[in-house]
């Protein structure tokens, strides 16, 4: 879908007269990069924050915020309103300039990515299709590792500073095994470029040849931002709260924007790189028309709905799901008619895409809330030890396939899903040990 | 053309210059470090407007520069590791004070 | 004036700015955090250059990287809470002096050398960039991994504490 | 043919490949070392297989493309290039099975007889070595390639013989076996030399395509060509005069001697006259030697031969009628049957002599294994100290029986007889003496191997400290297998084999009385031997017959010398004298000769290195005066300069690396500097 007026035709409408015809990609990447901000990483934060705080509820189970709009959706809305008003404290020795900067050297590279993701089929979606983008993907999250080194020493303050020592050294050693997953895709595709190698996934999304690549992206991804299992440098029990703890009002709210539109842009990400982006499963063959996506997109809210719903009802009892509950059918049926109606290919690629990213959303959450945290000297051996030699072995053995032709990614991935498999079976044996003992 | 490669050249010179000027001044081994990446920059960026000027079918600059970046982080990584081992060894990383080299 | 050349000259302000503060400010930190600066305006220089893989390569490696590494080695040499020192040696004035003289050599240089500019449209530069490394270059190619891998087992041997 | 052109090279490799393997045995974990043999013989068993497929391959061909070569370049030669090659038609063949059954036969057996000794894998190395130079020996399509592996073969015998160093005699023994065989190799090489001179090639195919114009250019070339090369089959084969190695060489393991000193390598001189038959056969030239102007004879190469090959055979029957270690009778039993070989090739061609090599290769080596289990079961060589081991070796006795049988000629059921009839037949037609010659030898050969049996396997146990076993299956199995191969069915493979081997050669003219005296002579021989030492009908002291000619202590204590004979016995007892004939002629005569070379170097050569030595002495003194004062003066001189200057300029030194690189950037700029403006 192209809109009739480009942001590109307004741009270089306005620097015309002024002879700066030449500035527009740049003007233009930049207003992308507003636009982006305000009208997704906003809105999807607020609602992944919500989202995470009744997920964690359902697991602890407990209600999670109630009070504050229907299910308490407009909680997050307040939280960020408290926040604007707080007041925004400087410790006594920090270095201010280097202070009130940090948030902002982790926040800004969190909201870049978005510049070269594609979000759906078409030009319209992505930003700018860089032929790099995939470089430019990893070159961008790197930044952050420097706010969260200068929040810690400008802080002055030996927790945050080994904080932020420690997340530094834990995101530069798993940015290794990060990259070399990343290295998959492209291999497969031929291309850097992210809209390219969605294209390339329509018939096999890369997380079937590339299933070990896609977990050992996932786990290094969650260290990279931070996540629990690998929250190190925000343990409060041993570091306070890490590089962060002195920070307040809307700086510690920016920490905390970059950390969510972090965790999504990591759901995003591997749902670009290895779950096939806007393509749906099995339909991948056949030509994407527009009313069969429109039924799976309809089927597919159904159910989320419908799970979100029967989810509620569980926790919450009938009052409130009873009372709400139609709001999911109602919104799935406007989707369903919009798309009908207007056979909007690339919007339901969009939705495609999105649905695919809260999925993994929901099993960051679910692991957040199931997890427990790591030690120090874990992380850095299964960084070091694990990840980056299975890395490693995982990129020769598709740069082999992609040179030869010999299927020796196919034959690691075998074998992992083979591990994978005993691993489960040990795992269900253990269960029941445990539960024929007990 | 918009803008002469000479531009380039002379903006690289002084890039140069001033990384000179720092690597032969800073006390700090550190600063002399990040001096040096300034003058590896300035000669990326020659190599680099000569790519896209002087032989822009074949790029041959721009693989020069991207050896350099790899030297760069081979340098960089190394130069941190002897100035650790010097930290190690003296306490400090002053270099007009290190002059192990005249005993 | 076109668009190319403002942003030329912001960049290069950009640049030189920084570079100076670089050599000159007296807080490391500051120094590195003007460094990236510095780095980020020479990538920009490479996106003017149309050199886009040089630029994202710029920010991942210098400022990603680099910096990082920079930082760290500041944070690990330096008491938190250090006390002031002169940031220039004693012999700043002559070091200026030769950075100054080399310079001027420099620019006589860059100002009367007769470059032979092509008006030919540049290559896609991913694409070459990458082709090239496989085939023409690739003996350099192999040979920078192996000069990394030296660089990576020297950093390992130089920073590891002996006495474990 | 071209598959089996492809395999050939295999056959030689393989073996070589597990001796190159089996040199690292030293190093291999202490389980694995002593299952060593698996390597060598599944390398041999290889080789075998691919010479059954060579041998099919050439059976198979059709007539006239039998013959199949291949040539690799080599080195160059002046102008010609030299090459190596491989040749396979029949005669390659029929060798190349010969080798390798042997060979793996002898290595299954090995595995039992060489249980335990503390150089048990190198054994093996050493007979794979072997085993490769032989097959390469065989393959070879030219003469020099031929003459290399020659040499190489003669090589892994020394190594072999010598293989138990820690005994004297065995160290001798090797050494004698090198020397001696290397004199005849000499001449080879000088023939060698001398045939690439007339034939400007050493390849087979163009040296017999050449040989009718050479005969016709330079016959008495030709002839001596031949005869050089028939001293190389003469060391090799043991052949009168250069015999006396092989019975040494029996110090060697039996294993050894029954691979190599009696079914293949000292065969290899045969086969080098049978490969080099139509050279023998067009040298018509006849050799008359004369000495002091008495022409002594007149004899065309393969007449020569022939005599060798006669006096050979009766001089071998004949001291192997005395002997009593068993493996020295049998010793002398192969420069016997050598001979007949010879005499087969010089009267009766390729076939006469080669199909004698193949069923004498079987036999001998059952005879030499049986021996060996024989004296793996007792302990001892000495026939004397044997007896009555029939019952308690059956199976030993049983086989080594055949083998007796088919060396003796008994009729019909046993393959010796078939080829010794052969060549009586080809003997009788060409020469009376060679034929009585062989007659005699016939008989003698029955001879004395019924009293080998008889004193081994009959009568009663003489030695009461010996308590003989049966050998284990993997040394009895072999035996077995050329038993079965030692039989009368080689009657039927005759027409065959000999169109296979020589299909250019004509039958003999079968004459009925000369295979009935063979028959009677063999048989005669047994009868005699039988009743003197299996069923004594006489008491051996008061023999008529055996005791004055043999003087055997069979009962210790008794017997012995009554009666003898002292000329003869004692002439034949010491083997003719052949060891103190060299000894006190050419050895003797060496040392006198070193002694005169050792007295020239002290007195002639050594004064002229001493005086050298001390004029040059003399020289270095005057040169260390100019040294110390001139070279010295003007060293020490730059030296204090530079230490002056390096003073001076070591103010510039502060030690701190930055004044360094400003020195250096300075400096840069200045250089370039000048550059640019003096603009070169």
């Amino acid at each position: 879908m192209n809109l009739p007026i480009t942001l590109t035709g307004i741009v270089e409408g306005a620097l015309a007269p002024l002879g700066l015809q030449g500035l527009t990609p740049l003007v233009v990447y930049l207003l992308d990069a507003l636009i982006i901000l305000l009208l997704l990483i906003m809105p999807v934060v607020t609602i992944l924050i919500w989202l995470l705080r009744k997920m964690l509820g359902f697991i602890q189970r407990r209600l999670g915020p109630m009070r504050v709009g229907p299910f308490g959706v407009l909680q997050t809305i307040a939280d960020a309103v408290k926040l604007f008003h707080k007041e925004d404290l400087f410790p006594a020795n920090a270095d201010r300039v280097v202070f009130a900067l940090a948030p902002f050297l982790v926040f800004v590279p969190a909201v870049l990515v978005y510049v070269v993701i594609p979000f759906g089929q078409g030009d319209g979606f992505v930003t700018k299709d860089l032929s790099v983008g995939l470089v430019y993907l990893t070159a961008v999250t790197s930044i952050s590792a420097i706010g969260i080194i200068t929040a810690g020493w400008s802080s002055d303050n030996k927790w945050s500073l080994l904080g932020g020592l420690r997340s530094a050294a834990q995101l530069v050693s798993y940015e290794l095994p990060m990259t070399l997953a990343l290295l998959g895709p492209p291999l497969m595709a031929g291309t850097l470029s992210l809209s390219g190698i969605v294209a390339a996934q329509q018939s096999v999304w890369f997380v079937v040849p590339q299933a070990l690549g896609f977990l050992i992206y996932f786990i290094a991804a969650l260290a990279e931002i931070a996540h629990l299992p690998f929250d190190l440098p925000e343990a409060e029990s041993e570091l306070v709260a890490g590089y962060n703890v002195e920070y307040s009002g809307m700086r510690f709210g920016l920490f905390f924007l970059g950390e969510f539109a972090n965790s999504f842009t990591i759901c995003l990400v591997a749902t670009v790189l290895f779950l096939g982006g806007w393509h749906l499963p099995f339909l991948g063959g056949l030509p994407l028309t527009s009313w069969q996506t429109g039924l799976a997109t309809v089927a597919t809210m159904a159910l989320l709905g419908g799970g979100i719903w029967y989810l509620n009802w569980r926790r919450a009892g009938w009052t409130s799901a009873t009372r709400w509950h139609w709001l999911g059918y109602v919104s799935a049926a406007i989707l369903a008619a919009i798309v009908l109606v207007a056979g909007l290919v690339g919007f339901i690629s969009v939705v495609i895409t999105l649905v695919k990213t809260s999925l993994l959303v929901f099993v960051l959450m679910w692991l957040r809330g199931t997890l427990p945290r790591v030690r120090v000297d874990q992380l850095m051996s299964f960084g070091w030890k694990a990840l980056v030699p299975l890395g490693l072995v995982n990129f020769l053995a598709l740069a082999f396939q992609a040179a030869t032709g010999i299927p020796t990614g196919w034959v690691l991935n075998l074998l992992f899903f083979v591990f994978v498999g005993w691993l489960l079976l040990f795992a269900w044996r253990k269960r029941w040990a445990y539960s024929a003992v007990s | 053309m918009e803008i002469p490669l000479s531009w380039y050249l002379i903006l690289a010179a002084i890039l140069f210059a001033v990384g000179v000027y720092g690597a032969l001044a800073r006390r700090n081994a550190i600063a002399i470090l990040m001096s040096i990446e300034l003058m590896l920059n300035a000669v990326n960026i020659n190599l680099v407007a000569f790519a896209r000027y002087v032989t822009p079918r074949e790029l041959t600059g721009q693989i020069f520069a991207i050896f350099i970046m790899m030297l760069a982080a081979a340098e960089a990584a190394v130069g941190l590791g002897l100035v650790l081992t010097v930290y190690r060894n003296l306490r400090h990383i002053q270099v007009d004070e290190i002059n192990l080299l005249r005993s | 004036m076109s668009a190319h050349q403002l942003a030329f000259l912001v960049l290069g302000v950009l640049i030189l700015v920084s570079a100076l503060m670089v050599v000159t400010v007296r807080n490391l930190v500051h120094a590195a955090l003007f460094l990236i600066l510095c780095f980020a305006g020479v990538a920009g220089l490479y996106v003017l250059l149309q050199a886009e893989f040089l630029a994202v390569a710029q920010v991942l490696i210098y400022i990603g990287a680099i910096t990082v590494l920079i930082l760290f080695g500041i944070m690990l040499t330096r008491k938190i809470t250090g006390g002031a020192q002169p940031p220039l040696a004693s012999h700043w004035k002559a070091a200026g002096a030769g950075a100054g003289a080399f310079l001027l050599l420099l620019l006589y240089v860059a100002m009367t050398g007769q470059w032979q500019v092509s008006d030919q449209p540049p290559m896609d530069s991913t694409t070459t960039l990458g082709l090239a490394l496989v085939t023409r270059y690739v003996l350099p190619f192999e040979l920078a991994s192996v000069v990394l891998l030296a660089a990576l087992v020297g950093a390992v041997l130089l920073a590891r504490d002996e006495t474990r | 043919m071209q598959s089996a052109l492809d395999i050939a090279p295999l056959i030689i490799l393989l073996p070589f490949l597990a001796f190159v393997a089996l040199l690292t045995a030293g190093r291999w974990p202490k389980p694995w070392w002593h299952r060593s043999h698996w390597v060598a013989i599944t390398a041999i068993v290889l080789a075998l297989a691919g010479a059954v497929y060579v041998a099919v391959a050439v059976a198979g061909a059709a007539p006239g493309a039998a013959v199949a070569e291949r040539s690799y370049p080599w080195a160059p030669l002046g102008g010609r290039m030299l090459t190596m090659g491989l040749r396979l038609d029949g005669l390659a063949a029929v060798m190349l099975l010969v080798v390798t059954i042997v060979a793996t036969g002898v290595q299954i057996y090995s595995v039992g007889y060489m249980h335990g000794d503390p150089r048990y894998s190198r054994f093996f190395a050493y007979l794979s070595l072997f085993s490769s130079a032989m097959l390469g020996l065989v393959l070879a399509n030219n003469l020099l390639q031929l003459y290399i592996f020659w040499e190489l073969v003669g090589l892994s015998s020394y190594l072999l013989i010598g293989f138990w160093f820690e005994k004297p005699e065995a160290m001798r023994a090797a050494k004698k076996a090198f020397v001696v065989t290397r004199l005849g190799d000499l001449g080879f090489f000088l023939g060698l030399l001398l045939l690439y001179r007339l034939a400007h090639s050493l390849e087979f195919e163009a040296i017999f395509i050449h040989l009718r114009a050479i005969e016709h250019a330079a016959p008495a070339a030709l002839t001596a060509v031949a005869l050089l090369l028939f001293c190389g089959a003469i060391g090799k084969s043991a052949q009168f005069p250069l015999h006396v190695w092989l019975p040494d060489a029996m110090e060697g393991p039996t294993p050894v001697s029954a691979l190599i000193h009696a079914a293949t390598m000292v065969a290899a001189g045969v086969y080098l006259v049978g490969r080099m038959y139509p050279l023998f056969a067009a040298a018509t030239e006849p050799w008359a030697p004369a000495l002091f102007g008495v022409t002594l004879f007149r004899a065309t190469p393969l007449q020569f031969v022939a005599a060798i090959g006669a006096i050979t055979a009766l001089l071998g029957a004949t001291i192997g009628v005395l002997q009593n270690d068993i493996k020295r009778v049998l010793a002398y039993s192969t420069i016997s049957q050598l001979g007949y070989m010879m005499i087969g090739l010089g009267v009766g061609g390729v076939f006469v002599g080669l199909f004698h090599l193949v069923t004498h290769a079987f036999f001998k080596a059952l005879l030499f294994l049986g021996s060996g289990s024989v004296i793996h079961g007792t302990g001892t060589q000495d026939m004397m100290q044997m007896g009555g081991l029939r019952k308690k070796m059956p199976l030993t006795f049983w086989t080594f029986l055949i083998g007796t049988a088919a060396l003796a000629g008994v009729p019909w059921l046993f393959s010796g007889f078939w080829s010794k009839e052969e060549i009586l037949l080809g003997a009788y037609h060409a020469s009376s003496w060679v034929f009585a010659a062989g007659v005699a030898g016939a008989f003698l050969t029955a001879f004395y191997m019924t009293r080998l049996v008889g004193l081994t396997f009959y009568g009663e146990p003489r030695d009461p400290h010996i308590h003989a076993h049966e050998s284990p299956l993997n040394m009895t199995a072999p035996l077995m297998v050329l038993a079965l191969l030692s039989l009368g069915w080689w009657k039927w493979a005759m027409p065959w084999l000999h169109h296979f081997i020589d299909p250019a050669g004509h039958e003999l003219h079968p004459v009925p009385w000369v295979g009935f005296l063979g028959i009677g002579v063999a048989l005669a021989g047994i009868v005699v031997g039988a009743l003197v030492y299996i069923r004594p009908v006489w008491d051996p002291r008061r023999a008529l017959i055996a005791a004055p000619v043999l003087g055997e202590r069979l009962v210790p204590g008794t017997g012995g010398r009554l009666g003898q004979v002292p000329g003869l016995y004692t002439l034949v007892k010491n083997k003719y004298y052949f060891d103190e004939l060299y000894w006190a002629t050419i050895v003797k005569a060496l040392f006198a000769l070193s002694r005169r070379a050792f007295v020239f170097d002290q007195k002639v050569v050594d004064a002229v290195v001493n005086g050298a030595a001390w004029a040059t002495v003399r020289l270095a003194e005057v040169q260390k005066l100019v040294d110390i004062h001139v070279v010295d003066g003007a060293v020490n001189g730059v030296g204090e300069l530079t230490r002056q200057v390096g003073g001076g300029f070591r103010r510039l030194q502060t030690g701190l690396v930055q004044n360094y690189a400003l020195f250096a950037f300075v400096g840069l700029a200045v250089v370039a500097g000048l550059y640019l403006y003096l603009g070169f």
